[in-house]
């Protein structure tokens, strides 16, 4: 049954033309979508994701399952990047550990976008507050794996660089692509409350061109996660088993809460997918400012390189699997 | 005159600037979306979108004295966050 | 009255996206849109804007306001930045009087977008032929700032620095942004009377499309704006002051012509709009080229920084306050 | 009668904006397109039109005039570069000749849409298929444009630059937007195939869209081509000769193997199309890499400069009056 | 050989080029959107959209004789609309 | 120390580097998207999207015994395909 699923993700736009990016790197040719196309995209799905979720919330307000997700979801990332810290102290430094903990236990929007796209076309229903539980997902994690390193390795560090609350609030809350999805929630939540006629006339731009700039942004990243493959092989055997069996560990975790808050199979599976994946825009950024001494190509070959695609590939229809196993779908 | 070449990932461009600032050089150049291989990170264009952003190259003409007022400031940057910096000649045309 | 007009206006979608991006700078956020993503975006509004324009002057053809409403707008092109020459000559030296001056005369197509969305969402109606008016006003307050050079400074220059009438006409017209501006317009026209079934297919992309583009862009906007902000701290209460006062004052002139060009309310919110507004695109581009002696900070900071979001939030209300006032409302 | 068609052609708002941006050149105007916005149009369109051809194909299958439509076609793309090289001989050496052939024998995508568009615009029909034979012409004339290189000139060449077959492989199959384009056809016969559900949520995206990001690609294409005009008088008088006599030869052929075919007016119209025009993304980009001693600015400028303007605005007219005249319209 | 170093407003890049040609450069490289501060202008990135553009670096490697004519007509250029000129040696690998 | 600049069209950048690297470079600056002209050809910046690409200038900080092998390795490429390099003095802040 799981490999039927997977057959039917593989088969849609976005995968394929993941896929159709990856195989260039392969092949040698020399497709390229130049920076900063890339960005643009980017920024027009935390953009589009934002606004689009605000309105949701804003349409199914915060009754029923709502702040329980939200509250879940915030715990999650608390203790994900906990869990994975450990594990990581096994064969890496305090601050490689940290760093990458705090990727993992934030999220991966392209991730989540590409398991909504996923239950469209299986004809599952979800809700649009998830992604309020999207957006509220990556400060904390930001914030535990930095405390990570203010607890762990102050010795390590000189005296100028000790961490301050200011600094960790402000990496975590004021990052770029943080900031434009919390806002752009904010301006949905508004919009819908105020000006329902605003509502209208974004929805030719944030909502029917999504699918479209989507696809084209995962043909980038096929071929962005195909170029770290040779550093994540650089990186070890134990990055690479890390970057396959984390996801599938804290699916499995997500799976059982998810069942706890018992979510319907759509939501179900959008909340594993959060803790499943792993953030290489916010974190990565965060990371790179106040704990230098960790080395970049760990948390994004490992992020970028492997769980991403396993996620967007395999993950989605596996964890699809493991959530109509587990949780009745009468809920 | 001497001219200054700095080369560093663009993240810490704020800082570096200010340093000059300080420094009070008369100007200078940036240039941002430089890629390139240091002894520790290979920095390439397809990351930028990624926030993770690129290298900045930043030239700064000036008189000796002020290189040793960068050369203070910049210094501990360039050792902590990594980066090159080079002096070479250079006069007026 | 006026509070709930501006609290309706602050609530649509392009002037929170704005905030968000003032906002970005004042909380030091890294969100950023590279360079050459804004420029996308202006290339296409004024695409999009001049092409739709044509298409209605096309359908509404020349009876009735058009030609007097067109000529109204160059008279006051001509006639803004020589009041604005004089005022600011009592601080300014001739070639910062003259650079400042032509922008306050030019227009601010962006501007005049944001009250088309705020007319949108109010219900009030207005024509397509006022984008003729918003092109045809950008090219004569550039030809009356060069000729105050030409006429008041000619000492102060080196010869080989003669400003030849060439010269100024061709930075006034053949000015990137005037040039697609008024290409578009003659296209959208040629199109709507030709092709029909090309007008049907354009739809989607110049129509459809553009509040969301807008949104984004107004989000790059705010980013500009916050960022010129020190410099105009730099420039001094005068220009500050200058800045507020002189939007006021040439909407109070606006709404005395409108009056008595007999439009409705939609159209002379537009047509004041117009007036109150400031280039920041066409007329700095074309002072940099012919009067280098102008600081552009000076012309920069106060059109960009200070006019543009004062009449984008509170301007556009508080002149549509003042039509309600002045204008019957059965024009 | 083709005089009409012309005029027809040209007040359509592509070939509206491809005046726009040659104009803007011959009055040095300063609008700009700045890169790498134009690789983003370019990008765009090659996806969007290998999508929806892979659909159609789908949809049509290879019954019919599919198969012999896609084998002329390949034979065109081996046959005329062939005739190309022959008469480019006369005046220029293997390395040029060979290269421009290559460019000749391949196609032009952007000509081939405004084809398409001209078509819509003048209600007649034609076959999605048609976009197969205009993907899968790009590589056989690379290939014959290399052999003849290899053939033609192995003296020539110092001994580590022999060209090797997995090289001509290598850049007639993986060229960037060959690729791309072969690509996305797959993906889109594939879509059509598995996940009809996603057909849908792209067609915003790769169909809506279209036309409009067309008509801005053209607006850049006018610019470019217009600076190519210089360094084609340098080219001289037998260039200049080729470039547009060329075409109209090759179209002549290819209406009559239309005929032979036994293709509607509107599918051989796009055949004829793909025989006229001549390529300036894949070729010399190809060429660049493998036959660095030809000219760069002779296959650019005659493909860009010359040939793709004029099959744009009178080329494609004047086809459509040949298939007019030699094929039965009842086909 | 000698390395020139000319740093000025994208905007007068075509000028610029012009009299480059005119003083028979051999040949000259351009690299544009680069931003900096001088001592009277800073220019930013985020205002490129507005037509006022960013700076050019341009770069030419060339021998002494040619920048004498290059001075000349490059000189009265960069006086007027700012940007600066700097001479280096250089020699060719 | 050295620096080494080399200009030639992007297209190559990747034949290059692997030069760079083969003649154990500590490290490399790249600059893309650089236009220009050289005795044979006009770079424009308009003609990037067409998969033609700009120029490339790629700035090496060594010592002098380092060039030598990157002469031997890179000069065949400049040769074949165009381009220039040139060295000069450039010493560490
Ligand atoms: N020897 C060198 N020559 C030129 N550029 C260098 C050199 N070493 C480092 N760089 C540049 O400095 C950046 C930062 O280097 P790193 O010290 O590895 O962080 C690299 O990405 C290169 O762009
Ligand atoms: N001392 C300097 N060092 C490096 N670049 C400079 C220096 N002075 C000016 N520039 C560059 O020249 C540009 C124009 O300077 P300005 O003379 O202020 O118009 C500035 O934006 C800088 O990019
Ligand atoms: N004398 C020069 N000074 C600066 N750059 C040069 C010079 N000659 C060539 N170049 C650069 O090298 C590139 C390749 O030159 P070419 O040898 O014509 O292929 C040109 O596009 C320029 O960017
Ligand atoms: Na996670
Ligand atoms: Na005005
Ligand atoms: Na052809």
């Amino acid at each position: 049954m799981n490999t039927s699923l997977i057959l039917q993700n593989v088969l849609t736009p976005p995968v394929l033309f993941f896929f159709l990016g990856g195989l260039a790197v392969f092949l040698k040719s020399d497709l390229e979508i130049p920076s900063p196309l890339p960005k643009l995209f980017s920024l027009y799905l935390l953009l589009a994701i934002g606004f689009k979720g605000g309105l949701e919330l804003h349409q199914s307000g915060f009754d029923g399952p709502v702040i329980p997700t939200i509250l879940a979801a915030i715990i999650m990332s608390l203790l994900i990047p906990l869990i994975c810290f450990f594990i990581l102290r096994i064969k890496l430094n305090v601050f490689n550990s940290a760093a990458i903990a705090a990727a993992y236990g934030s999220i991966s929007a392209v991730t989540f976008i590409t398991a909504e796209s996923f239950l469209y076309s299986q004809n599952i229903p979800f809700d649009g507050f998830m992604v309020a539980a999207l957006a509220i997902m990556e400060s904390p994690a930001i914030i535990v794996g930095l405390l990570l390193v203010k607890i762990a390795a102050p010795k390590e560090r000189p005296a100028e660089r000790v961490m301050k609350w200011r600094e960790i609030l402000h990496e975590s809350m004021l990052n770029g692509s943080v900031y434009l999805l919390l806002g752009s929630l904010l301006i949905g939540f508004l919009t819908g409350a105020f000006n329902p006629s605003g509502v209208e006339k974004m929805q030719p731009f944030t909502g029917n061109l999504f699918y479209g700039v989507e696809c084209f942004f995962l043909l980038d990243m096929g071929i962005v996660a195909a170029q770290r493959l040779p550093s994540l092989k650089k990186a070890g055997s134990f990055l690479i088993g890390f970057a396959v069996a984390m996801p599938l560990f804290n699916a499995l975790i997500g799976v059982l809460v998810a069942r706890a808050l018992d979510l319907g199979p759509g939501n179900a599976l959008l909340f594993v997918v959060l803790c499943a994946s792993a953030s290489y825009l916010a974190v990565p950024t965060a990371m790179r400012m106040t704990v230098p001494e960790a080395k970049s190509s760990y948390y994004i070959s490992t992020t970028l390189g492997l769980t991403f695609p396993f996620n967007i590939v395999i993950g989605i229809p596996v964890y699809m699997g493991l959530v109509n196993r587990l949780i009745p779908a009468t809920a | 005159m001497k001219r200054l070449d700095l080369i560093f990932s663009e993240r810490e461009l704020d800082e570096m600037l200010k340093c000059l600032e300080k420094a009070e050089v008369p100007g200078y150049t940036v240039m941002k979306h430089v890629t390139g291989r240091g002894p520790e990170r290979v920095v390439s264009e397809d990351m930028e979108f990624t926030g993770l952003g690129a290298n900045a190259h930043v030239i700064v003409f000036c008189q000796e004295e002020i290189l040793e007022r960068i050369k203070n400031s910049v210094q501990p940057i360039l050792n902590y966050y990594g980066g090159v910096a080079y002096i070479s000649e250079a006069n007026p045309l």
